[in-house]
């Protein structure tokens, strides 16, 4: 294979920090199309790098030309090459749909663009980096911009949602950070490849303090339970467009690190917090469904069924043996961050439609917003699990995992955890499903809107028929 | 990619997109969705009849896709699948010719055909289904699109049963994925073979294959309504009258004793699931089920309900006749899975045409019907009569399968359990026919919507279908020993399933 | 012990202060205080334990550099939520979480 | 009664936290890796003498690179929340505090230029002369002499992005001639020194920005 002309993984950060810049050069609400036009290039990057990687390309980058451990390494396998993959795909709808959702001067717009290239731009760096230290630094520009965009133009219940967000934000990396000196301390480096070879099954007493932080730091960013406290008033809050990003994205990227290092240089050590984390993602299953199924506005509902579908993620952590789990984690992360973004997406147009934020407010939604509620109902599936969609095969990778290695109590909390999905995605529908009573007026809502929660519904669910595809990226070996 | 593959996703196409364009349809636009619904029907009609002809020559109508290693999409056109997709098919085309009928100038019309072209591809696709996965991805595809028809109406008391319809099907579909993902763990694969796959498997596992077996039976129990697993089927009569007729002659409750038939024959295999001793509780099951609905069905003064409670009575005979051990029995209960279609299909279109014409919607209502309305209480007594069992019609030779089976198998009890649903069935069926036709007409109907003009008592539309599938449950009845009744295919599935035997 | 090992467990002592601050701390201004306590102590960590036997390291310090910068950032971040927060509720305490 | 014991179990659970870390740290065997090694083998191909300059600007560039995009969102973003309320009017200190601010400013201009130009071989560089600067602005603020800001204009914000994006565009354009940030050794002390003059002007203007945005009138 020829030296690609452009390296994509570069560009993959360089690009969305451009058109932050730009945007924000440009001023308060602009920079939409900008932002399209870079997300539609990073698309196409992040297929080339997926192909490059799914060839058996080893795709590693010293930045600097120092190579680790003086300097630091971006290297991409199959793991980050498939969140790079996943992030630039449901980013670039949501930006269209975003582009449509603020007026021009509504203020929750002002920061939007700018905001969002930064996040994105600390995803796809966090994604990439073989640097501890460095992944810190695209930790905190993925919080803050999070944090940000919560904040953005809202009333006091958003900025105190902002807060109770910022402070778990900061407390996690902080914990992440002291982690990561520990480890530096130790070993005297903080580049993963070269820690990989250091860590042995011996380790310092000290390792495992570092561990520990590090994980409880990750667990909090990805609001696991019962660290999810901070979760649903971001979620909830926030406009849609922005609660879309963050319940699709921003969680999966603390959750893809704990993921890189139980793979990688804390092997020897982090196993041992396996079924813990299982446990806690059980919990999560249970109680997100549970204030979901209870939840009186629309988007708290969502906001609560991402707690519970972020469980699934932990389940696997005590099956990593089979690959089946590794694969089951990764389509889990693509089922819920399409579901997701499409679920807020639709439930934006019917907040807009209807004027509220309530569930019970949607009676009649399925006969005047029909491609939103299709779109509800498709990521519904996907949530619940049901075939032919992504969340299935996720499922189904679980419970295969879990059964390789006698786990029966994971099957039974995967298999439970779909019909509690069940009811809180039908409680939802069968409101719509009713007949429009008289004196409810619905405002009509753009088609952009519409279609490009559709889009990523659809995706959620047709990428069930693709999953032999995800599986070759993962497993390649570079 | 060669016609043996395009033939079979042409038929699950044939319902599906018709389905799609039709959502994108406004209310308004009549003449293109009732054309496309009929074409689409016709269209696949013609293709069901190419396979037909193949699968009765032996070739090999299959197509399979891979969603992960391991785990494949797979749809095959063979004997038995064909007998259920044949069924399926003609019965949709009467059931679109009527819903046309029937909802004439009322709302969301695009919406209702549209959930029905895909509930007629789920159907497809759980016939043609080569493994118990495919099966499955179908089987929760009906679950999902029968859902919108059941509530159709958009009323709070639509909703309630719409809800139980859901908490039912969906629990159902849980065991039955349970109950999937463990013999596909056990087995590596759940592709369908006559005389069964699990038996590859050694003496050790015969514990866990019969919990497998409890799990798959209970899953496809709550479609096919057996005791206890039926408590939605009488909630969902809210739905409108094509959709119950679908659901319950046709789509649903077939689906589910349908997939008993996989699990027993090609699955299990009927030899080795009765060396597990898995068939006996299996015919107890259904003779329960038989009976109990048919006691229900006598303290219904709601048609439609009297109807669903007979219903339930009704599919389990074709789960006693897969559990009767001998082919005799399967050819029973395979030829009762179409004729029971017809026979059903005709007594809900009639119901429907008593409740559209005239507004009743009780048995007390029913009082001279027969002299306002005599082609469809023709239609209607034809079906209730074969019900019964009675000679001539499609009823009788199931019932005679049956009790032949019974008797070839020495489980003489389930002679006893045919014969006093058949009484039940007369019980609760002669009342009305006797009221319909005896009773004097009274002053004024509930609620007449529909005047008479001449001969035609009703819409046009609403009156054929029932004819037809009338006739049809007549001449399935006389012609049983001709080569193209569902007799003479369902003894063709048992050759193949008792692989050795001799089958009369 | 070496001075090194004094300002590692100083850190740690630090971070332990300002986690337990962080969370049991109403007031919005002491909390962001406690987040740079916490802070300060993994950077006192990060430098004090690569130089434990007194030898200074440049990359711990260029770390923390950097680590200094994304904490000023966060904490102007968190000052201004607290003052948009004040002149919306006139609180600097947070509200309970309620779905209404 | 709760509460206390709230805060009776998070100050034992902290104890204990910091009693088995500083075990913990004191077995402690002498590290693996030593970085000083490379860094002090690899200062003449830098560009700069200085040992922390060296791995902040170039062996661990891209940190800086990514910790400057940090501080620029943190300003977005507080822009973004602040929204468009109106500045609050300065309010005119005591004659002596706003004399001593004017004499002070040129002196603090001196002392970031020399911290700007120090950095190199000695404990300083942009942030830090940067941060002069600010405190500069913020003194000014703070005696009368400059007003609070609102939402910055176009050459503003030119002003707050051209630091980040100099930054940006010179890591990008070494991407030509090998990796990013690579910078060549000849040309690697000019590069950075560029950089560094265009961060210390865009870092004044952000860090100051963290003040002056948010002098804002309250409440409205």
């Amino acid at each position: 294979m020829n030296e690609p002309l452009i390296d994509p993984l570069v560009w993959l950060i360089l690009l969305p920090l451009a058109w932050a810049t730009l945007a924000f050069v440009l001023g308060p609400g602009r920079g939409g199309w900008l932002a399209i036009a870079g997300l539609v290039a990073q698309c196409w990057l992040a297929f080339n790098l997926a192909q490059q990687v799914s060839a058996g390309v080893a795709v590693v980058h010293a930045v600097g030309g120092w190579g680790a451990p003086l300097g630091i390494d971006l290297a991409v396998d199959g793991l980050s090459a498939a969140m790079l993959l996943l992030t630039q795909t449901v980013a670039l709808p949501l930006a269209i749909y975003a582009r449509s959702y603020f007026k021009a001067s509504d203020p929750a717009g002002a920061g939007f663009w700018p905001l969002t290239g930064f996040l994105i731009a600390g995803m796809n760096a966090l994604f990439v980096s073989a640097d501890l230290f460095n992944l810190y630094v695209t930790l905190e520009l993925v919080g803050l911009a999070a944090v940000g965009l919560v904040a953005a133009g809202g009333g006091a219940q958003q900025v105190a949602a902002a807060l109770r967000y910022l402070f778990a934000t900061l407390v996690g990396s902080g914990a992440y950070l002291l982690g990561v000196a520990l480890i530096y301390g130790v070993y005297g480096t903080v580049s993963i490849a070269t820690l990989l070879p250091l860590v042995t099954n011996e380790v310092p007493r000290l390792v495992w303090i570092a561990s520990a932080l590090i994980v409880s730091g990750l667990i909090l960013k990805t609001a696991l339970f019962p660290f999810h406290f901070w979760l649903p008033p971001a979620h909830g809050g926030a406009p849609a467009p922005v609660s879309a990003l963050l319940s699709a994205l921003v969680v999966k990227a603390s959750f893809y690190l704990i993921l890189r290092l139980w793979l990688g240089p804390l092997q020897s050590v982090l196993p041992a917090f396996g079924w813990l984390l299982a446990l806690l993602g059980a919990a999560a299953i249970f109680w997100g469904s549970w204030q979901a199924i209870r939840a009186v506005k629309l988007k708290r509902l969502i906001a609560y069924s991402t707690v519970a579908q972020l469980g699934y993620l932990f389940l696997i952590f005590p099956l990593l043996a089979a690959p089946a789990a590794l694969q089951a984690a990764v389509m889990q992360a693509f089922a819920h961050g399409l579901a997701k973004a499409g679920m807020f997406a639709a439930a934006g147009v019917l907040i807009k439609a209807t004027g509220q934020d309530t569930v019970a407010g949607l009676a009649g939604a399925v006969e005047r917003l029909p491609v939103t509620m299709f779109a509800f109902a498709l990521s519904g599936i996907t949530l619940m699990g049901l075939p032919p969609s992504s969340g299935f095969l996720a499922k189904w990778q679980i419970i295969q995992a879990a059964l390789a290695q006698g786990h029966w109590i994971i099957v039974v909390v995967v298999l439970a955890g779909g019909l509690l999905a069940a009811v809180y995605v039908f409680r939802v529908l069968r409101l719509g499903f009713l007949s429009t009573p008289e004196n409810v007026t619905f405002t009509p809502v753009s088609r952009v809107l519409e279609w490009s929660a559709f889009a990523l519904a659809a995706a959620s669910v047709l990428l069930g028929l693709r999953g032999v595809e995800l599986i070759q990226l993962l497993g390649a070996r570079t | 990619m060669t016609s043996y593959e395009l033939v079979p996703l042409a038929v699950l196409a044939s319902s599906l997109l018709p389905g799609l364009i039709i959502f994108a349809l406004p209310d308004g636009w009549v003449g293109v969705r009732t054309s496309l619904n009929v074409f689409a029907a016709i269209g696949k009609l013609g293709l069901v009849a190419l396979l037909l002809d193949g699968v009765a020559a032996g070739e090999n109508y299959g197509v399979r896709y891979a969603v992960l290693p391991g785990l494949e999409l797979s749809l095959q056109a063979d004997a038995l699948g064909m007998l259920f997709i044949t069924l399926s098919a003609v019965l949709w085309l009467f059931t679109t010719l009527y819903a046309i009928g029937y909802l004439e100038d009322k709302p969301r019309r695009s919406r209702f055909f549209g959930f029905f072209n895909l509930c007629v591809t789920a159907t497809m696709g759980i016939s043609m289904a080569a493994n118990l996965f495919t099966f499955f991805v179908f089987y929760e595809l009906l679950t999902l699109s029968t859902f919108p028809l059941v509530v159709h109406r958009g009323t709070d008391k639509a909703m309630k049963g719409g809800t139980i319809y859901l908490a039912y099907t969906l629990l159902g579909g849980t065991a039955l994925l349970t109950g999937i993902v463990w013999l596909h763990h056990l087995l590596g694969h759940t592709e369908f073979a006559h005389a069964g796959i699990a038996a590859a498997l050694g003496p050790e596992y015969a514990g866990q294959l019969k919990i497998i077996f409890l799990l798959l039976i209970t899953g496809l129990g709550v479609k096919t309504a057996m005791v206890p697993l039926h408590g939605w089927l009488p909630q969902a009569m809210v739905a409108p009258a094509p959709v119950s007729a679908l659901l319950h002659a046709v789509a649903v409750v077939k689906a589910g004793a349908f997939g008993i038939v996989r699990i027993v024959y090609e699955v299990y295999g009927v030899e080795f699931a009765q060396s597990l001793e898995l068939l006996l509780p299996l015919a107890i099951f259904a003779s329960v089920t038989i009976v109990w609905g048919s006691l229900r069905a006598l303290f219904q003064d709601d048609l439609k309900k009297r109807l669903a409670f007979s219903t339930v009575s009704q599919v389990s005979y074709i789960v006693l006749g897969v559990a009767l051990f001998g082919p005799i029995g399967t050819i029973g209960g395979l030829v009762h899975l179409v004729h029971q279609g017809i026979m059903k299909i005709t007594l809900f279109f009639c119901a429907g045409n008593y409740a559209e014409t005239l507004g009743i919607h009780k048995v007390s209502e029913m009082d001279g019907a027969g002299r306002r309305m005599p082609l469809t209480t023709l239609a209607f007594s034809i079906g209730a009569l074969g019900m019964m069992g009675a000679p001539l019609t499609a009823g009788a030779v199931s019932k005679a399968w049956l009790i032949d089976g019974a008797l070839a198998a020495s489980m003489d009890w389930a002679v006893w359990v045919l014969w006093t649903s058949s009484l039940l069935n007369a019980a609760y069926f002669l009342p009305i026919l006797w009221r319909a036709w005896f009773r004097p007409v009274p002053v004024a109907w509930p609620e007449e919507h529909i005047p008479r003009h001449g001969w035609r008592e009703t819409a046009w539309l609403l009156l054929l279908p029932p004819l037809v599938t009338a006739a049809a449950t007549l001449a399935a009845g006389t012609l049983s020993d001709s080569d193209v009744t569902p007799l003479a295919w369902a003894k063709l599935i048992a050759e193949r399933e008792y692989v050795g035997r001799s089958v009369p | 012990m070496t001075t090194g090992f004094v300002f590692a467990i100083t850190g740690g002592a630090l971070f332990a202060l300002g986690a337990a601050g962080i969370v049991l701390i109403g007031d919005l201004m002491r909390r962001i205080l406690a987040f740079n306590l916490m802070g300060s102590g993994a950077f006192l960590v990060l430098v004090g334990l690569a130089q434990r036997y007194d030898v200074a390291d440049p990359v711990p310090h260029a770390m923390v550099l950097t680590g200094i910068v994304v904490a000023v950032a966060a904490t102007a971040l968190a000052l201004a939520l607290v003052r948009k927060l004040h002149a919306l509720t006139g609180e600097i305490e947070l509200p309970d979480d309620a779905d209404e | 009664m709760k509460r206390m014991m709230v805060v009776a179990f998070v100050v034992t659970l902290a104890l204990a936290f910091v009693f088995f870390l500083s075990a913990a740290m004191l077995e402690l065997a002498p590290a693996a890796i030593d970085l000083r090694v490379p860094v002090s083998a690899h200062l003449t191909e830098s560009g700069v003498s200085h040992p922390v300059t060296a791995v902040l600007l170039n062996y661990r560039g891209y940190d800086t690179l990514l910790e400057i995009a940090v501080l620029l969102l943190a300003l977005v973003a507080i822009l973004a929340v602040v929204g468009e309320a109106p500045v609050a009017p300065s309010r005119a200190a005591h004659p002596v505090l706003q004399t001593l601010g004017r004499l002070v400013t040129p002196l603090m201009v001196v002392v970031a230029v020399y911290l700007l130009w120090a950095g190199a071989f000695r404990p300083g560089g942009a942030f830090q002369a940067g941060a002069v600067l600010a405190a500069a602005a913020v003194l000014l603020h703070l005696v009368g002499l400059l007003a609070g800001w609102s939402s910055p204009r176009l050459r503003l914000r030119i002003g707050l992005a051209a630091g980040f994006a100099l930054f940006l565009a010179v890591a990008a354009a070494l991407l030509k001639q090998g990796s990013l940030l690579q910078y060549p050794p000849d040309a690697a002390g000019t590069l950075i020194l560029l950089i560094e003059c265009g961060l210390t002007v865009s870092l004044a203007l952000i860090l100051a920005g963290l003040f002056l945005f948010l002098a804002r009138e309250e409440g409205a």
